[in-house]
């Protein structure tokens, strides 16, 4: 069976069952117990669990997200919640320089169980401290999972298995998602990393995506269908690891891609998928890869400037013209 | 009540009268007519006229109206992303401002920046920023920058309590005692001590409540004030001014203040504090302080301080007014910018 | 005329006359002065400038970053080294929000001269802390200029540009390169930023490169014209702006491309460039453009797995037979 | 001489005899075989055997066996990459050491740390960390976790001068002392001042030279030890272990020492001390400190002296040649360990 829940819901849901069944479970963050969290994922849980499970953290993001590890190194299972990942960036060393590493330079004595998570990317005028995707940043490094839910079965399941993982995930969410509504099945469901969904079926094109982009990747195939192009939609759910095969197969079906990410063009996220996918189909495309990409620009405030910074379903189904030489 | 978090010991610097008073009446002006610019803004946010976060700084107006009103023209400062009062203070045009805030080409970073990244270089203000603490380091070297340029100009750096947890502000606090020991550090690092971080009090965020001693242990001379008292705050603002423009070393003062209204424009429900905590404080409102002050010494009667009030609503009115019908930045703007020389 | 300098010296000579030249200049890092600099490029230059130009700080990255930052705004033209830009990962928050964006946010109003320089990539024998390769993170975000010189005369006419530029240079040395010599131009002959360098003609195959990578390529190059293999080598000097023009002109001669990076494959620098290849010479291309690149995990103490991890003459050559289906 | 900088209030708690003199010994030997372990790791440097960074602890070791004594053996430990003595002390096999360094398959982690990655888990030692600061989150954090699993065992946390002026220190120092006032950190932060980080000395990078009571600025306590005499810093250590273990309250010291060779093994010239300095302070070797206090007090004599002085000698003879004839890590290895779910 499955419930319609928010995307908020199924993570709250799931980080609940799981503090439940699982008292190594600790949250730290800035007002995530007293003031019920910045976007309310946390909301109650201060009452329901506890000042020692639930740690308002001071702002210190190098030094709560570097206790968090140190807790993760001792077998507990922290979930951090970055108020949003932009503020990552000064947890970055320990992020990249101990989480991501620190199992290999001990030469596997010690694992890292921490998930982090909070929301990523642009917001609705946010400007630019506050608008970033930062994807491609953590993905690089091997030693971290990535991952970028589109939906709530994708949060809850996805979640699922960073909770009983035993490695660093960087978790990867999207304000604008958070009252998004979905089926997520009930039960014990955990998504395994790695392994893509494919949204819509279709031979012409594949266009492929991950987190917010996956709606607008569908609504563009709807406009698409109306003219007679069926495009098959591929939610990519995890960056590290990258399901290579599915993108692949899919690839070798429709000899089209289009890749759809939020984020600057350069060294962003498309051009590894991009990639990835010509060296998987190379001699099966008949088209270059589409990218389709935020502009290169630190997020402007006015809403219009933000409009025109942002990737939007038009550009989704024009690429994929492009690509089908239409234009 | 300054006293209640960490034994602060308060300076009482104030004079009852005297040339200051006649000199604080434009201060008392600009107070207000920000007041009403942060309860316009708010009612334009909430018309969804402004976007983004939207943090107001009613409750704490005399601490940064007490330091602006003791510097010169040439000085500079910088700030969080609290910031709309820091700009107005300083001469930035109300309605530059407001343009900002609805994202409009006449508002003081072309409605790039809004809210949180307040702009007026002219004017001495480097901004507004939106990272906790992260202008600290900016400032601490903007200082050292004046005086190795020869000059005596100075530097203001305000701070929230929050950022005093952050990296971002030990990190180049120290730096700033290092180098003035060579008289190559003129800042004054003011904390607007609000008693809040978001949700998180003061006292829920760090042992040491006291947040001027912070100070003392990376070696810079401290103290505390009362920050809801325009005459106190900007008296001491003149003499801890004079000092560092004359030794080039850097000072650092708490102002215990608080703030009236939500951390943002989000925050509705403020379960961190209750409702008797405000109406608490908002019997210390600097205005009204300021204004009693005023009034007592005969410098403003009634009918003045209604002139004014009615002024700075028509001032507000026309920033309104001006903002929602100044164009938006076209198109062409959203690639500019980005670098000076691409 | 020209002298055969050390990249060192290039490097060293060129700070001391921009630093005559310019009061403006001065210098920020750890151990630059009195200890002389970790790998002497300001050795001598405390006696030579005073303390006030050439500033000895404490283990504050993103305390001196920011303060370099604050200087660059108020019209000082700051030079930071970072020990290593491993330890940059401290400053990641004031490079990215700040320096990158502030000019964007501020509307216009303030330039942020500075450049950011230090060595970058894997030293020998460094572990996984200390050898990593930055530039597809940096190369990321607008707002910064990222670059990547390989010989003495890159890095002078390289530097010369950034301290006479307005805006953040990321500015990635390689430690293993300081003592490599060549031949530097005299006078004043800056290096515009996005004008790659064609170090070597060939029709076969374009192999491209940057920094330290640039010599493989080249010894790779001469090993596979014994073969009969011409391939042509391009240093790119500069990833952001990446020089696509050249690259594409190249390619859509030889038809055939190897990147080459230090650094793990997953969203390095390879997939930008072999984007921007395919989507500018798609219909050129004869083989699938191939990466180069290093092991995908921590980089390991060992000498040996240390060897295996970092990428090697014999991998491009390789790389460049299975672009001509030698192999 | 320890009280050189900063007016350090040393506490003098030294006993002339007594039991504690007796079960010293072992710590003696301790120190005279990693003493001897650097030396020879130098030499293996200099041969080109060990690669990398190599920081030796010679001149400091009293302060890690000083506090190494005095923990259970379920208690844990987090240092920086000056680490050979600290695995050493704590019973890690000397050859385990140096077939690390020698980056070998039968070194602690397998070769693929090195030098400033030691590990020994089952010992308590949570490595090991070359990014300056950036283990005294995880310390912190991990002491938080002991004492969420109930248990009563507390976590070290060596580290240096030089690490107190990051953000890495500062933030997890404040959050301690937070969680302190719940019981919840029982951790212990020594600083080894060894009054250089690298070439920069401890008054050039800070003006409160007296480096114990910034920690007093986070509210944790904490005082100034002699480093260098290691009946000193035992006793002190086992009066603090005991009060931490009681309260799960942070507590911090400085241990006023110094490292007689140079910062790494590449520091040839130290153009920032000279020559005298360093003779001053061999006269203040702990090694000889010690030993002298054991002479006079009877527990060695010379004979036994010699004996263990030569005992590491082929000990640590030994663990050479162990690494030197171990095999590499076999190129399996190299992808192995990245993660344990891949
Ligand atoms: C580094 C960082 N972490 C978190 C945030 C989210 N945030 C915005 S304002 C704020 C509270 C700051 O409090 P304080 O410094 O006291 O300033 P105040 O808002 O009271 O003026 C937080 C946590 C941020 N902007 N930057
Ligand atoms: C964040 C960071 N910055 C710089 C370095 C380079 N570095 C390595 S050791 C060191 C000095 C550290 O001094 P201290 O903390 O006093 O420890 P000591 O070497 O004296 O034991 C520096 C600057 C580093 N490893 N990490
Ligand atoms: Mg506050
Ligand atoms: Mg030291």
């Amino acid at each position: 069976m499955a419930q319609v829940l928010t995307f908020r819901d199924a993570l709250r849901a799931t980080l609940m069952e799981e503090m439940d069944r699982n008292p190594a479970v600790v949250l730290l963050g800035e007002d995530i117990g007293v003031y019920q969290g910045t976007f309310r994922i946390t909301a109650d849980f201060l009452t329901r669990f506890g000042p020692k499970r639930v740690i308002d953290t001071p702002i210190s993001e190098l030094g709560f997200v570097g206790a968090a590890v140190g807790m993760a190194m001792l077998g507990l299972r922290p979930v951090v919640e970055v108020m949003t990942w932009n503020f990552s960036l000064l947890a970055a060393d320990q992020i990249l320089n101990n989480a991501a590493k620190l199992r290999y330079f001990s030469g596997g004595q010690v694992n890292v169980p921490l998930v982090i998570r909070g929301p990523n990317g642009a917001g609705v005028q946010l400007s630019a401290q506050h608008s970033q995707s930062l994807e491609a940043l953590y993905a690089h490094f091997p030693g971290l999972w990535v991952v970028a839910p589109a939906t709530p079965a994708d949060a809850r399941g996805l979640l699922l298995t960073a909770l009983r993982g035993k490695d660093p995930v960087v978790f990867l969410e999207n304000a604008a998602l958070y009252g998004a509504k979905g089926e997520v099945p009930d039960g014990d469901a955990p998504i395994p990393f790695g392994q893509a969904e494919i949204m819509r079926r279709g031979h012409d094109v594949t266009i492929i995506s991950y987190s917010r982009m996956v709606h607008l990747a569908l609504t563009a195939a709807e406009q698409l269908a109306q003219t007679g192009i069926e495009a098959e939609v591929i939610n990519l759910r995890t960056l590290r690891p990258l399901d290579r095969e599915t993108l692949i197969r899919s690839v070798r079906r429709t000899h089209r891609a289009v890749v759809v990410q939020e984020q600057w063009r350069p060294f962003g996220a498309a051009a590894e998928i991009a990639a990835v996918i010509y060296e998987g189909a190379f001699d099966l495309l008949d088209a270059p890869v589409e990218r389709v990409t935020g502009a290169d620009v630190p997020m402007p405030y006015a809403r219009n400037l933000e409009l025109l910074a942002l990737p939007h379903e038009r550009d989704i189904v024009a690429a994929v013209q492009r690509t089908l030489y239409r234009q | 009540m300054a006293s209640k978090r960490g034994g602060a010991k308060v300076r009482a610097e104030r004079t009852p009268a005297g040339p200051d008073l006649a000199s604080s009446v434009p201060w008392y002006r600009l107070m207000v007519l920000t007041r009403r610019f942060e309860d316009e803004a708010e009612r334009a946010f909430r018309r969804g006229k402004i976007g983004g976060y939207l943090h107001l700084y009613s409750g704490q107006e005399a601490v940064a109206a007490g330091f602006l009103a003791a510097i010169r023209a040439d000085d500079i400062f910088f700030t969080a992303y609290r910031d709309h009062a820091h700009a107005i203070f300083r001469g930035t045009p109300p309605q530059a401002v407001m343009a900002e805030l609805f994202g409009k080409q006449t508002g003081v970073a072309k409605g790039k920046g809004g809210s949180m990244h307040l702009f007026d270089v002219p004017r001495g203000l480097y901004g507004g920023y939106g990272i906790v603490g992260a202008h600290i380091p900016l400032a601490t070297g903007a200082a050292y920058a004046l005086r190795y340029q020869g000059t005596d100009r100075i530097c203001l750096c305000f701070l929230g309590d929050g950022a005093m947890n952050s990296g971002s502000f030990h990190e180049p606090v120290n730096m700033a005692a290092v180098w003035g020991q060579d008289g190559m550090c003129p800042i004054v690092y003011i904390v607007e001590n609000n008693k809040y971080a978001m949700g998180t009090s003061v006292d829920r965020s760090t042992v040491v409540t006291h947040l001027a001693s912070k100070f003392g242990l990376h070696g810079i001379e401290n103290e505390q004030v009362d920050g809801q008292d325009f005459l106190t705050v900007r008296r001491a603002a003149e003499r801890i001014v004079a000092r560092v423009r004359a030794t080039g070393r850097p000072y650092a003062i708490e102002a215990i203040t608080y703030r009236l209204v939500g951390h943002g424009a989000a925050d509705l429900f403020q379960p961190y504090r209750n409702k008797g905590e405000v109406e608490e404080w908002k019997q210390r409102d600097p205005i009204q302080i300021l204004e009693r002050e005023l009034h007592r010494a005969g410098v403003l009667d009634d009918a003045q301080v209604a002139a004014i009030h009615k002024e700075a609503e028509e001032k507000v009115a026309a920033a309104i007014k001006y903002a929602e019908e100044s164009p938006e930045p076209p198109p062409e703007e959203l690639p500019r910018d980005v670098s000076a020389q691409g």
